[in-house]
């Protein structure tokens, strides 16, 4: 503690801590470096992966994650989980393409009907959540099933063929905005910067962090708890919605298995990116990167000459250091801040 | 405000089941809707449970106009169950419940030949009929098994399209396979390394062989992978229905349609758009209902005592292999037929 | 024990009569079931006045806070506001009446930034109804900047200190320009340096006009900071006076001028020693500590919250481990790594916080008597229902807890029977030397009294006892010994037949040895330091 | 005092007993059966049962310390894929040419040590249960495939295919339901009648309370998290005795289908309360839905969605039915007070 003379509080001399504590607190940073300095190793073993067309490629299918995983981070961070999203992806994917296959709908028409299917069925978890009192878990445990069985209801065992889209259609996923940026990276980006935004410069986002921070506090505050939850629960949905709505331009061709088994590795990007399971922290940037980092290992692993069973293993031990270096983090402050007072 | 609540729970539960009927269309199959109960001919009234690897994999829905109209021909009932995802576990419970409904026989694409095999066995023990289709339960776990296609056949045809798609049979190639564990998969896959090996195909070099899992997204990273890792890939051979699919995606999308070519075994209606880009000239499938077709008509021969399934038996089955007779063959096994070869010449002319 | 004459109910004072008071409370009166919390109380809080608020524990001091935070309603009397009668519907009401409370454990947003924090609820506003983010952090840099305090209004809260955190707090109640700022045992957990500068804000708070209510049981600091002071006595109002017209003599006096003819204590020949700690140190917590406790002694733990009391009790038990020092348990070193450890050496410790450490509020009072030592009971790992209730029969008719029976649930019982329950429990464990931290906070006076029994009995039964509590008449009452903690280190040991409530709470409070303000050393697990409505 | 409490107490038994979810469970179990014999005439011949039950083996037997862990507070997501990782070890076991039994044994300590490495983790390290065992779902189900990579394994002898698939002799009752009953058996003693049950019991609703009462806190946390390892390689033999192969993808998904029984047998997701007969019924129930909609040739979409609406109705038919009784006792409240109350001992001395 400084004794100057003003007074000085620890916030204002926090830049003396360790370099390393600074470095984990920068989640989004931290993760950027790590997978530079990945894609440097891996660019030795194997050239290729740092070219802009292998890039690209990884980068479009991770989007799609992104997507999620934002949606995922926010329902997070209000101390909650969706175990369900995978399966409002799937739901979303068959419709949107069922109802192109028949020509029921146009284009955009059928994007914006996939989208808010996808809210309606995140604002189906917010009911029961938040209005019935289920926990999140349980609730949206039973959603997933409950969910999924739609999708196979609607399904069948129909498959929507590539050749039954519109012509163009998938053409999203495969092109680049101004030959440079995969258009599904600008689909996550704005996503990414629009929830930012949200979070961090409305009443709503930063209502979302209190309500996970601190449930009590909130309450005394008069914070809408319910009202908020419901409303993580709603845009998780959506963004679900536009997962889904990527993913049929991504494959093309969706029967009602579409997205199953996803929804561990939306969790895992989201506690790789920082986000607490605990609630109250986290940036959705951090999750967005969180998926990309996923991706990003998916795609080398074969490329440095590891097989893809080596995938599963690897994402495990990311997820256990993930959490174990916030866990040291943050008694690392705590130990900090009681040594620096008993002094 | 509890009554405001209802009146917006049910407002959004109608416009839910509106925008989910919209989704839902005619493309569904009504599941067992085949069963005709007008009986006629020698066997009349039979109930065939069907049970493929997964009830939502279109492969299978082909096949089953196959079964329903061959039952449909003959009057027999057909009972589709099935898991909805394809692992041998979930099967099992499926054929077990069959045997309690005393169905006369099983039709069944295994998802795995030993961990099947008990339960059928149980089956046959009970005096149902089995008939393997696609993918064959365990030797003794079946009375027939009706082959799609002649494995070395498939091995040899992999081989020389591919040869056919390498510029002057030269360059690089790999194979995007589906499960490792897949029989048929690894048979094909085997058969046409020994092909391979012969003179007229050594230009040609198997640089690695991926294994997709029959999962869209793991199919597509490893097909990325495939792209990236060998920049001087010429061809692509996906012997599995996904796998070929993410390929032919992955190829155009990188914009190597030019470049990297991608043949294997897929549907027409999933390929026709790379066929006619170029991206997949030349593929090849077997006449997928035709399978169903052959299957229910053996299962039909066997409930009536036409044939008991011992090797060098032989019969006709109207409107297949143009009405010449069948003979099983060891193992008990019938052969559908060759491979057929989609190019832009025909595919227009299928819709599977 | 004499009790002094009752004071005024409401202090004549000078300033009173030329300036409507901010705060103006007459006859207030709060009931908790059994606890009669406040009593008829009146109290002015003038503009621009620091206010010290005094008294014991149970004195009714946080019950006001409440009342005034919205957090309770009065059962009667009357509030008014700069004149204006008023009542306090609930926490947001009280804020946007002016009102500000800063407890002693802030309730901030551990993820949110400083300027946050500060803004919560109320932030600026800028297009489209974001949050005008550089608005919020000008203002909240420019909030500090009037308080002559650097702080990174970017950084999160988390990881700030205690101190840190309630000058967040005091920010907030600035930006909401609060009338009436309530400082609830803030010092409890500052260092030295952070009360100096506290104060020092406090000051300039009282500079622009607002009226500060300070709630201590630091004499020192009330002397140090305040204008005038109030001192509660069981849930009564016994004086309000000037600082300058006090002395800290009177102010203990008022403060501890109790009955305490009600506690039977036993004379109990003393035995050996049985339990003797030396040099016993954990480092911010308290240093070489060292005392001994014999069979049949009560030994009194006196001293403010956080003065190390509990702190050398969680590790004597093996809850917390210990840098330095050494623990004889009947002549044989010892040392801890669990409270199961501890146990089974013959410790037991009835923790302060009846409801989070001491029971599991919906087992039954069988299941929780037992639940120490069902290995013992049961060394065939089976239970019994009917050996468990005999036990719980045994030790609950011996405290004569009142209940329909053993299978009652813990949590439909009124506080006394609770606590009597957890003692109930220690008691089954059979141990040598039994701790209690606050065994009679929060229960009524009736059941109060049993637990005095209770204690002295247990002490004649040959138990070495500790008993903790910052109810000084009860220590003196029941203590052969009386070891006063202030800082972290024992600064008087007093015998029986010397301690008087004054002596204790010199030594307590460091006036009698320091000048310097007091200060507490860091202590982690500070509760707060009064429960009515349990 | 007691007298006179004596008649209302035994009146609230009964309704409690009512109200309990073993008894809810019990009807929804009769209806179910009703069901089943009026969907298919097969439902009722003997050999159904043993079907019924028989697919549901591997995630019954996990749900047993299933149970005990969640009503400790915690939860343990990786016990499919350490089921996978013990089916691919015992299958490379014994294609490596060891003894069968050897290669059991390795595997339950394996399990023995996943459970470990879990229960460390999070009793030692202070870390959500959630994740960290979402993290070695992932990672044992990553040594499974670089164990034994995709193929799988068969040829194992007959008695140990055998004891999957077949029956105790003379009954039609399958070995694996003996596997069941015993472990529901003994854990639900231990977690009922067993001190070490009531410890649990003790820190699923209270852990500071439970540490201040000696219990061991971290040795408990870390025992059950190793019974559950060793239960969850227990059923990725059984599984691979039942397919008679070993495959690395062996039990994938089955967390979910565990977790959900659990908590349809009234566990309390954050812990404190929840009964292995409970559990049991639940298995049941489940079991018998499945079947009943199979012999109807109900598809299976139908009975996913059945589940998961019974799964949330779990949770808000008792909110629910606590929320009317409360505001049932409110209205009573108006009226003059029951006798019983009286005894209830809150009036200062």
């Amino acid at each position: 503690m400084a004794e100057t003379g003003a007074i000085t509080t620890q916030a204002a001399v926090r830049t003396r801590g360790s370099v390393l504590t600074a470095f984990a607190r920068q989640r989004e940073l931290s993760l950027a470096a790590i997978m530079v300095v990945l894609g440097a190793l891996v660019s030795i073993v194997a050239p290729q992966f740092l070219t802009i067309s292998n890039l690209t490629a990884v980068a479009a299918l991770a989007s799609i994650y992104a997507v999620a995983s934002v949606g995922e981070a926010l329902v997070i961070i209000t101390r909650n989980i969706d175990l369900s999203v995978e399966a409002t992806i799937g739901v979303v994917a068959y419709c949107v393409a069922s109802i192109l296959e028949r020509h029921v709908l146009d284009a955009p028409a059928a994007i914006v009907l996939g989208i808010g299917i996808g809210l309606l069925l995140g604002m189906a978890n917010g009911v029961i959540v938040a209005l019935l009192r289920v926990p999140s878990i349980v609730a949206t445990l039973g959603t997933l099933s409950i969910f999924r069985g739609l999708d196979y209801v609607i399904a069948g065992s129909h498959q929507v063929p590539l050749a039954g889209l519109p012509p163009g259609f998938t053409d999203p996923a495969r092109t680049n905005l101004l030959g440079l940026l995969p258009e599904f990276v600008v689909v996550a980006l704005v996503v990414v910067v629009l929830g930012t935004v949200i979070l961090r410069s409305t009443r709503f986002g930063r209502q979302v962090y209190a309500v996970g921070s601190n449930p009590e506090a909130a309450a005394i505050l008069g914070i809408p708890a319910r009202l908020v939850e419901f409303s993580a629960f709603s845009v998780c949905g959506l963004l679900a919605g536009v997962a889904g709505v990527m993913w049929v331009m991504f494959f093309g061709t969706i029967n009602g298995t579409a997205g199953t088994g996803i929804v561990l590795s939306i969790v895992a990007a989201v506690v790789v990116g920082g986000v607490s399971t605990l609630g109250g922290s986290g940036t959705i940037a951090g999750a967005a990167l969180g998926a990309l980092f996923l991706g990003l290992t998916a795609n080398a692993l074969p490329l440095v000459g590891l097989s893809q069973f080596w995938l599963q293993a690897i994402y495990g031990i990311v997820i256990l250091v993930a959490v174990s270096v916030d866990a040291v983090i943050l008694r690392r402050l705590q130990r900090a801040t009681a040594e620096r007072r008993a002094r | 405000m509890e009554l405001r609540n209802v009146g917006r729970t049910v407002a959004l539960v109608s416009v839910a089941a509106l925008v989910f009927s919209a989704c839902s269309g005619s493309a569904t199959p009504s599941p067992s809707a085949a069963a005709s109960a007008a009986a006629s001919g020698a066997a009349a009234g039979i109930t065939v449970g069907y049970l493929p690897k997964d009830i939502v994999n279109q492969y299978f829905a082909a096949a089953k106009t196959g079964v329903d109209k061959a039952a449909g021909e003959t009057g027999g009932k057909v009972i589709q169950v099935g898991p909805n995802e394809a692992k041998p576990d979930l099967q099992i419970p499926f054929i077990t419940d069959l045997t309690t409904q005393k169905v006369s026989a099983i039709i069944i694409s295994a998802d795995g030949k030993d961990e099947v095999a008990p339960a059928l066995k149980a089956a046959m023990a009970a005096g149902i009929k089995v008939v393997g289709f696609d993918s064959s339960p365990a030797v003794g776990a079946y009375n027939v098994f009706v082959n799609q296609v002649d494995f070395s056949g498939v091995g040899v045809n992999l081989a020389d399209w591919a040869c056919e798609l390498a510029p002057s049979c030269t360059g690089d190639i790999a194979i995007l396979s589906a499960a490792a564990t897949a029989t048929n998969q690894n048979a094909w896959i085997d058969l046409m390394k020994t092909t391979l090996a012969t003179d007229k195909y050594k230009g040609l070099k198997l640089v690695d062989t991926v294994y997709g899992n029959d999962d869209a997204t793991v199919s597509t990273q490893q097909a990325q992978a495939l792209l990236t890792k060998y920049p001087n890939l010429k061809v692509i051979v996906a012997p599995t229905t996904v796998g070929i699919l993410a390929a032919a995606q992955v190829v155009k999308q990188a914009g190597k349609s030019d470049s990297v070519k991608v043949t294997g075994l897929g549907f027409p209606n999933d390929m026709k758009p790379f066929v006619k880009d170029g991206t997949s000239p030349v593929f090849g499938l077997w006449s997928v209902p035709d399978l169903g077709y052959l299957s229910y008509q053996v299962a039909a021969k066997l409930v009536s005592g036409e044939i008991t399934g011992k090797e060098g038996e032989t019969f006709t089955v109207k409107g297949l292999n143009g009405d010449k007779p069948y003979t099983i063959g060891k193992d008990s096994v019938v052969i559908l037929g060759p491979a057929f070869r989609f190019d832009k010449t025909n595919v227009d002319n299928f819709n599977f | 024990m004499t009790l002094p004459p009752p004071a005024p109910p409401v202090a004549p004072d000078a300033v009173t009569a030329s300036t409507p008071p901010r705060i103006e409370l007459r006859g207030i009166s709060k009931r908790f079931a059994a606890t009669q919390a406040l009593e008829d109380v009146s109290l002015d809080l003038l503009p621009g006045e620091v206010h010290g608020l005094v008294g014991e524990n149970g004195a009714g001091k946080s019950t006001l806070v409440k009342i005034l935070a919205g957090v309770h309603q009065a059962d009667s009397g009357t509030i008014r506001l700069d004149g204006e009668a008023t009542q306090i519907h609930g926490p947001a009401h009280s804020r946007s009446l002016g009102i500000a409370v800063v407890h002693q454990e802030p309730r901030l947003f551990p993820d949110l930034t400083v300027a946050e924090n500060v803004f919560i609820g109320h932030a600026p506003s800028g297009r489209l109804g974001s949050i005008d983010w550089g608005g919020t952090r000008r203002r909240a840099e420019s909030l500090f900047r009037e308080l002559d305090v650097q702080v990174d209004v970017g950084a999160p809260v988390r990881g700030l200190s205690m101190a840190d955190q309630q000058l967040i707090e005091i920010a907030k109640s600035l930006s909401l320009e609060a009338r009436v700022l309530i400082l609830d045992e803030p010092t409890a957990s500052l260092s030295a340096h952070e009360v100096e500068r506290l104060f020092t804000i406090v000051r300039r708070l009282r500079g622009r006009g607002v009226s500060v209510l300070f709630v201590s049981h630091r004499l020192d600091e009330v002397f140090a900071l305040c204008d005038r002071a109030t001192v509660f006595r069981d849930g009564r109002h016994v004086v309000t006076m000037a600082t300058r017209d006090l002395t800290t003599a009177d102010l203990v006096r008022h403060m501890v001028g109790r009955t305490v003819s009600l506690f039977p204590k036993v004379e109990t020949p003393i035995g050996d020693v049985l339990l003797a700690v030396s040099g016993l140190t954990k480092v911010g917590e308290f240093r070489d500590v060292g005392f001994s406790v014999r069979a049949g002694e009560i030994v009194g733990f006196a001293g403010l919250v956080g003065a190390g009391r509990t702190e050398v009790a969680r590790v004597l038990f093996g809850i917390d481990q210990r840098d330095r020092g050494q623990v004889l348990l009947a002549g044989v070193p010892v040392s801890f790594a669990s409270p199961s450890a501890a146990m089974h050496a013959g410790i037991a410790y009835l923790p302060e916080d009846r409801h989070q450490e001491g029971l599991v509020q919906d087992f039954t009072i069988a299941q929780n008597v037992t639940l120490p030592i069902l290995p013992r009971l049961f060394p065939r790992l089976l239970t019994r229902i009917s050996t468990e209730r005999k036990v719980a029969h045994e030790f609950t008719e011996q405290l004569s807890v009142r209940m329909t029976g053993v299978d009652q649930l813990v949590g439909s019982l009124s506080g006394g029977n609770q606590q009597k329950v957890v003692l109930a429990k220690w008691l089954a464990s059979r141990p040598r030397i039994l701790i209690l931290d606050e065994p009679t906070r929060g229960i009524d006076i009736g059941a109060k009294v049993e637990v005095h029994r209770i204690i002295s009995e247990l002490a004649a039964s040959g138990l070495g006892i500790i008993l903790i509590s910052s109810d000084l008449p009860e220590v003196l009452a029941m203590s052969d010994r009386i070891l006063v903690f202030h800082e972290g280190k024992i600064t008087a040991e007093i015998p029986r037949g010397q301690a008087t409530q004054e002596r204790v709470m010199f030594a307590a409070t460091g006036s009698a040895t320091v000048d310097e303000p007091a200060a507490a050393p860091a202590a982690g697990g500070v509760q707060s330091e009064q429960r009515l409505d349990g | 005092m007691s007298m006179t409490a004596a008649p209302a107490r035994d009146q609230r038994r009964w309704m409690s007993l009512l109200a309990r979810w073993e008894t809810l469970l019990v009807l929804a179990l009769i209806g179910l059966i009703v069901l089943g014999t009026t969907l298919s005439p097969f439902f009722l011949t003997a050999g159904n049962f043993s079907n019924l039950i028989a697919a549901l083996m591997e995630v019954a037997i996990m749900a047993m310390p299933m149970t005990l862990i969640i009503v400790l507070g915690e939860i343990d997501l990786s016990v499919e894929s350490m089921a996978g990782l013990s089916s691919a070890i015992l299958g490379f076991l014994w294609a490596a040419g060891v003894p069968l039994w050897v290669g059991i044994a390795v595997v339950l300590v394996v399990g023995a040590f996943g459970g470990l490495l879990n229960g460390l983790i999070v009793a030692r390290g202070g870390l959500p249960s959630l994740v960290v065992t979402l993290g070695t779902l992932a990672l044992f189900r990553g040594m499974a495939l670089i164990v034994l990579g995709p193929r799988g394994v068969s040829d194992f002898p007959d008695w140990f295919t055998a004891f999957g698939f077949g029956h105790v002799p003379g009954t039609l009752i399958p070995w694996p339901f003996m596997v069941f009953l015993a472990l529901a058996l003994v854990l639900g003693i231990v977690l009922h009648r067993t001190w070490i049950g009531r410890q649990v019991f003790a820190i699923g609703k209270n852990p500071s309370t439970a540490r201040f009462s000696g219990v061991r806190v971290t040795r408990i946390r870390v025992s059950l998290f190793v019974l559950s390892g060793m239960v969850a390689s227990l059923a990725g033999i059984i599984l691979t005795s039942r397919l008679s192969s070993a495959r690395a993808d062996a039990g994938s998904g089955m967390t979910l289908t565990v977790a959900t029984v659990v908590l349809l047998g009234g566990v309390n997701i954050f812990g404190g309360s929840g009964t292995i007969p409970g559990v049991a019924l639940a298995v049941l129930c489940v079991a018998v839905m499945q079947n009943a909609l199979r012999l109807a040739s109900v598809t299976v979409e139908v009975q996913s969605i059945a589940l998961g609406l019974l799964l949330i109705l779990s949770v808000v038919i008792p909110t629910f039915a606590h929320q009317a009784k409360s505001a049932l006792d409110r209205a009573r409240r108006g009226r003059p007070p029951p006798a019983d109350s009286i005894a209830r001992g809150e009036a200062a001395p």
